[in-house]
């Protein structure tokens, strides 16, 4: 335990437990109940997190042991720099979703179910997920979160949703069944499933049973993820569920999984990583972005774009795995840079992307990418807070996205790996693409005839806050990479 | 453990396998409900007697435990086995 | 073959078999059964693993102990969502996307 | 020795059980297989010396996941019923 | 931050500001719109003025922001920067003053002037960048606030037109930034320095130096329209009047144009590049681009397609100025940055006008509007005659340094290409004076949008903007060796260049 911790409050149990709370106190008040507590638990949340990452900042990485038992029996709790990025960046979109969704469900009572308490539950188990320290209380958050994401999808109730949400619980258990199964095999190796004490042992000796186990967390955790080939449930259970959903889903429980992987991949398992494994991890990201973008192309929906939309995206960020491995410390850095910022702002994007589409779908009251006439004059925050999303998505300035894309590109560049350049400005140049497919539609006249009711302005707003969120880190993206530096 | 108590687990567990054998192979569903009532006992047995060999009690509660779950299932597969089971049997002969 | 490993070369061989029946069998309360036979199976491997010095050893027991409590949460979902989707289809199969065609509206 | 031999005659079990609720063709008959290999997990969790993990198993491995089971299968039974009528 | 720090980011906020405000007032605001507008663009005038007079004065203006370590957003009012500064801050108020005019009644004007301010907010952008990133960084804000402003109509062949021009621009781009990360790669912060930067590097990085090179040429070559990059252009002009006077005058293919001048001289430098064999192949590209452009000019018949081709031909004038190594070459390349800014947005806008006040569209259909039109139509001839290289306009001094440029460089395939295209100029430009002066009007026009009223041709805020360019069309031609002409400030930047 460092010095530190003693003197300062600590944040970290209460980032898990406000959720809990309020998330519980909302189950009782039965469904459709809890949005006024889900606000205020999140502004919680929200200045704990600001606190822990000003911690970080002063003085450095923080750890807790809960109930003050420690390893081994006990949990450890832990937050470095990446950690607090992600706790911050979570607490932020949500909150702002947290208003959209309060609107969204007043509008459209009948997805709202138990909605306020799966989404308690969610952001407990993902914070968690984030401070965890040993890798079997990353496997119980991440079954938890798989599980609370799949009651959220399933909570409109019809055919599509239900079946959605069955497919990605599949899927997820699947996942973490493997991740489970890497787990055993590690701590039936080394006897321990603490991260700091495995990093050690692992650079010592590795006999062939962990690679299989590192083998099988990493399938897991790109079934989770929903890398190409294993993308398969992501669009339907993205498209299917109600938008403030989707949006959870789409910009943070994804990334949940994918910081997994780079967090095991940078701390206790690079001694084992090899190139071929980084490439291949490549390769499939680069699968994955002409894949779902041309899915994306081909989408009469709106949901179903943006949702293939980020299959493509997910593969974006798989091609940070080439230029982190073997490769000089300068441009791993650059490279990791690149990708936590590609994270973050996709995660802004993506929320105010789906939440965008959710109002220009109640508005409308129909999905169809080709009634979206005359959006663009009627909606016009609406339509220009997609814009700014879409911006962000293809990596142009002065969005925060195109600074990880140069990161990215500088450190391909600085390692001598030429063809991932490609892949990355390939991947911009697509995701504009399809982004421009739905502007284009936006701006054309209104149909006659068509409906349309005025959205509440909370809507419109909280989704254009998300994506001015995304395009001002273009120019304010140094304190994100001075925190991430803390390690 | 003592070698008489070891073949005596033995001997139970064979006769938990000859159950398993009766359940798949498909006789008559009285068979089946025998066999899934013979599960609890020699099971039951078969825990009291690890209980006595290993000098485990606790082992004694699992074996109440059993027996309770025995008489659950035997119970639950009666009302909803029985019919159905017979239902399926003619259907498809 | 000592002992030691039989246990959890079983939980491997059940593992394996429990990913092969949730992959390849359509019925979803058999996939349900696939998905605890796979759990157990880990937790075979993860406590034989665990106590291949001979002693018991609590923390391996403890974790399984979790991950019990867990997949029967799951368990309970799938159950769940199961049923939800035998009432709306009347099969308790997967839906293939865009062959029920009657969507319930065309709300977000 | 036959302490291997107990085992061995455990894991065949736990196989063979598993195996038959995966395959059997009657869904019923794979339910009450895999309670039956709940049984077989719980003493293999005795003869793990882990009676926690066996007690655990019975009830709810068995028990909860078994009484579950059966109340989905017996769901589809009057469902399949239904469409037959 | 000191006031020659704040300098800079005044004239792009002067700008900004008004522009996202524009953003969120209801569409009947027209007089709070209007004012903030004409508020912002003569604000940016007044500052570009009192920044003009400091520059004279020896002050430095600098502004920078480490977005990430060795990565700024830097700003600086350099002899260049105020060069293009001054163009489009003086293009923008008269471009506003004619869109008030021009998009009277027509819907989503808070639209339309948001983006539009932020246009100029990106090309002041890029006019001031003190470094290449700073540069790619509003080069791409530039790309994404014109495409809104192209597809303003929101038809179908207006929208097909944006699109080409995202498709082509976005890829455009997409090369660029390669380019620019790898020369920050090799080279770390690349400012923009007299005499270049990148000679530093050493012999062993001449081939990554030339692939680098054709990397930003290509990059920047798709906004300056250099032929076989050139398609977006003619497709771009169905964009309203005052858009396609912006674009092709200031905006967009200025901003490839100045990219260009940039990179050539305060990147590379014009003697490495000359050094690393990189010139030749880009004066013959400027070259060919010249005729090419020229000649497809002939052959349209709608009046704003044919000013387009006759931008794809007068942009490359510029980079074969640039390409061509020598003071006097250069004078005449950047010198011409300016003039064709002011020859060409008075053509544009007297098109508009044609086009709003008689429905007047393609060539064929301007017969006598000369007379129906005197104003307007004196003003199209001046610039028309401009963009020939008559005497007296500014055409003709930027044509006179080009080609004594290539007397001087003896690079005699040049100078037959610049006579090549004054012929082709006009070839293309006279007939279309001849039929507005010569011809007798139609007995009715197409389509009265504006009724003449006491005398006037045309509604005034329409006529003085043309009238103002075609002035200082004149005026840089008459008066070209005055201190205040662009001429003076090119040689002086042109000095600079050449002794680092």
């Amino acid at each position: 335990m460092l010095p530190g911790t003693d003197r300062m409050p600590d944040v970290i149990p209460w980032l898990i437990l406000v959720p809990l709370v309020w998330a519980s106190l909302a189950f009782l008040r039965g469904p459709g109940r809890g949005g006024r507590l889900a606000l205020a638990g999140l502004a919680v949340q929200t200045g704990l997190a600001v606190k822990l990452a000003m911690q970080i900042s002063i003085s450095g990485v923080q750890s807790h042991a809960v109930g003050g038992w420690g390893a081994p029996l006990g949990i450890d709790l832990y937050a470095d720099g990446l950690s607090a990025i992600l706790l911050l960046l979570t607490q932020v979109v949500v909150l702002l979703l947290v208003v959209y969704a309060r609107a969204y469900f007043i509008a459209h009572p009948e997805g709202v179910s138990y909605f306020w308490p799966l989404t308690g539950y969610l952001l407990a188990a993902m914070n968690a997920l984030f401070l965890s320290a040993d890798i079997f209380n990353i496997y119980v958050t991440l079954e938890l979160l798989g599980l609370t994401a799949v009651g959220l999808v399933a909570a409109r109730g019809g055919t599509e949703s239900v079946g959605a949400a069955m497919r990605y619980l599949l899927a997820g258990l699947m996942g973490s069944g493997l991740f489970l199964l890497g787990v055993a095999l590690v701590y039936g190796t080394y006897g321990t499933v603490s991260i700091a004490v495995l990093a050690p042992l692992i650079e010592a000796e590795a006999p062939s049973a962990v690679f299989v186990a590192v083998g099988a967390m990493l399938v897991g955790l790109l079934l989770k993820t929903a890398l190409f080939p294993f993308h398969f449930w992501l669009p339907p259970a993205h498209g299917e569920a109600p938008a403030p959903v989707s949006a959870l889903l789409s910009a943070l429980v994804v990334k949940a999984s994918f910081y997994l992987i780079l967090r095991l991949w940078l701390q206790p398992f690079a001694p084992l990583v090899t190139t071929a494994a980084a490439q291949l991890l490549g390769l499939l990201g680069m699968a994955a972005i002409l894949w779902g973008s041309a899915m994306a192309l081909s989408q009469t929906r709106l949901k179903m774009l943006i949702a293939y939309s980020t299959v493509a995206q997910i593969g974006y960020l798989f091609l940070l795995f080439p230029l982190v491995t073997v490769t000089s410390q300068e441009a791993a850095e650059s490279a990791l840079q690149g990708g936590v910022m590609q994270v973050v702002t996709h995660a802004l994007a993506k929320a105010a992307m789906f939440a965008a589409a959710g109002t220009v779908i109640l508005s409308l009251g129909r999905d169809d990418i080709g009634g979206l006439g005359g959006v663009a004059s009627r909606l016009p925050v609406s339509i220009f807070a997609f814009a700014l999303g879409g911006i962000t998505l293809a990596g142009l300035p002065p969005s925060g996205g195109f600074i990880a894309k140069w990161l990215l590109i500088d450190g391909a560049l600085n390692s001598g790996q030429w063809g991932w350049v490609v892949v990355m400005i390939s991947g911009g140049l697509l995701s504009a693409a399809y982004v421009c497919r739905v502007l284009r539609r936006a701006f054309l006249p209104m149909e006659a005839g068509a409906r349309f009711n005025s959205p509440a302005r909370a809507l419109e707003w909280s989704a254009f806050t998300l994506a001015l969120m995304s395009l001002l880190l273009g120019v304010r993206s140094a304190e994100v990479l001075i925190l991430l530096g803390i390690r | 453990m003592s070698e008489l108590a070891l073949i005596l687990a033995i001997f139970l567990l064979a006769n938990l396998l000859v159950a398993l054998l009766r359940v798949t192979r498909r006789p008559t569903p009285a068979d089946r409900m025998l066999a899934a009532l013979l599960f609890g006992t020699t099971g039951v047995a078969l825990l009291l007697l690890l209980a006595y060999a290993e000098d485990a009690p606790v082992l004694v509660d699992i074996a109440l435990t059993l027996a309770l779950l025995g008489a659950v299932i035997g119970v639950a597969f009666v009302q909803r086995g029985w019919n159905q089971e017979r239902e399926e049997e003619n259907g498809r002969s | 073959m000592s002992t030691a490993l039989l246990f959890p070369l079983t939980g491997a061989a059940l593992f394996v078999m429990g990913v092969a029946g949730l992959l390849l069998q359509p019925h979803l309360l058999r996939k349900i059964i696939a998905f605890n036979i796979m759990g157990s199976g880990i937790f075979l491997i993860l406590v034989g693993l665990g106590q291949r010095g001979g002693s018991p050893d609590p923390v391996s027991q403890a974790m399984v102990l979790t991950g019990i409590v867990v997949s029967v949460a799951a368990t309970g979902l799938a159950l769940a969502l199961a049923r939800r989707l035998l009432d709306l289809t009347g099969k308790m199969q997967l839906p293939v996307p865009g062959e029920d065609a009657a969507r319930d509206g065309p709300d977000a | 020795m036959s302490v291997l031999a107990l085992d061995l005659l455990l894991v065949t079990a736990l196989l063979w059980s598993g195996l038959q609720s995966l395959v059997s063709r009657n869904l019923f008959r794979s339910i009450v297989l895999f309670i039956v290999f709940g049984l077989f997990m719980a003493l293999a969790w005795v003869r793990l010396d882990a009676p926690d993990l066996a007690l655990t198993e019975t009830i709810i491995g068995a028990g909860i996941t078994g009484a579950l089971l059966l109340n989905g299968v017996g769901q589809w039974h009057a469902k399949q019923r239904n469409k037959l009528k | 931050m000191n006031l020659n720090e704040a300098l800079p980011l005044l004239v792009l906020g002067s700008s900004l500001v008004p522009g996202l405000i524009i953003f969120f007032l209801a569409e009947t605001r027209f007089r709070l719109r209007t004012a903030l507008n004409l508020a912002g663009a003569i604000i940016k005038l007044l500052l570009i003025g009192y920044m003009i007079w400091g520059v004279m004065d020896n002050q430095s203006y600098h502004f920078r922001h480490t977005v990430l370590p060795g990565l700024d957003l830097a700003l600086k009012a350099d002899a260049l920067a105020i060069l293009f500064v001054s163009l489009s801050g003086a293009l923008w108020l008269l471009t506003t003053l004619y869109a008030i005019g021009y998009l009277e009644d027509s819907p989503h004007r808070s639209r339309f002037f948001g983006f539009f301010s932020l246009c100029v907010t990106a090309t002041v952008g890029i006019a001031m960048a003190a470094n290449l990133f700073t540069f790619f960084f509003f080069y791409e804000l530039l790309t994404l606030s014109t495409y809104p402003l192209i597809v303003h109509r929101g038809t179908d062949v207006a929208i097909r037109g944006g699109n080409t021009y995202l498709a082509y621009t976005l890829t455009g781009s997409a090369v660029l930034l390669t380019g620019v990360v790898w020369l920050y790669d090799l080279l770390g912060q690349v400012d923009f320095t007299y005499g270049g930067t990148v000679a530093s590097l050493g012999s062993e990085y001449d081939g990554q130096l030339k692939i680098i090179f054709v990397l930003l040429i290509a990059g920047l070559g798709v906004k300056a329209a250099i032929v076989p990059l050139h398609g977006w252009l003619p497709q771009a002009m169905v964009a309203p009047a005052p858009v396609s006077a912006l674009l092709h005058a200031v905006a967009v293919v200025k901003a490839g144009a100045f990219g260009i001048v940039r990179v050539v001289y305060e990147v590379y430098g014009a003697e490495f590049s000359e050094s690393l064999g990189v010139l030749p192949p880009l004066a013959v590209a400027a070259a060919v681009t010249i005729v090419w452009g020229s000649l497809r000019a002939i052959w349209q018949d709608n009046l704003k397609r044919r000013l387009a081709y006759s931008t794809i031909s007068q942009i490359s004038y510029i980079i074969l100025g640039t390409a061509m190594l020598g003071l006097i070459s250069t004078v005449g390349g950047v010198v011409h940055l300016v003039h064709q800014g002011i020859m060409k947005i008075t053509l544009f806008f007297c098109a508009g006008n044609y086009a709003e006040t008689l429905g007047v569209h393609k060539i064929s259909g301007m017969n006598g509007a000369g007379r129906r039109m005197p104003l307007t139509s004196a003003a199209f001839s001046i610039a028309a005659l401009g963009m020939m290289g008559a005497p007296l306009t500014a055409g003709y001094v930027s044509k006179s340094y080009l080609s004594e440029g290539a007397q001087q460089a003896n690079i005699i395939w040049a100078e037959w290409v610049l006579t090549a295209s004054g012929v082709l100029n006009a070839i293309y430009f006279l007939p279309i004076l001849y039929r507005l002066w010569f011809k007798s009007q139609p007995p009715a026009w197409p389509r009265k949008h504006i009724q003449a009223r006491g005398g006037k041709e045309t509604a005034w805020l329409l006529l003085i903007p043309p009238l103002v360019t075609a002035a200082a069309t004149l005026a840089a031609g008459i008066f070209s060796e005055s201190n205040w002409s662009p001429l003076f400030w090119v040689k002086i930047i042109a000095v600079r260049e050449y002794s680092p």
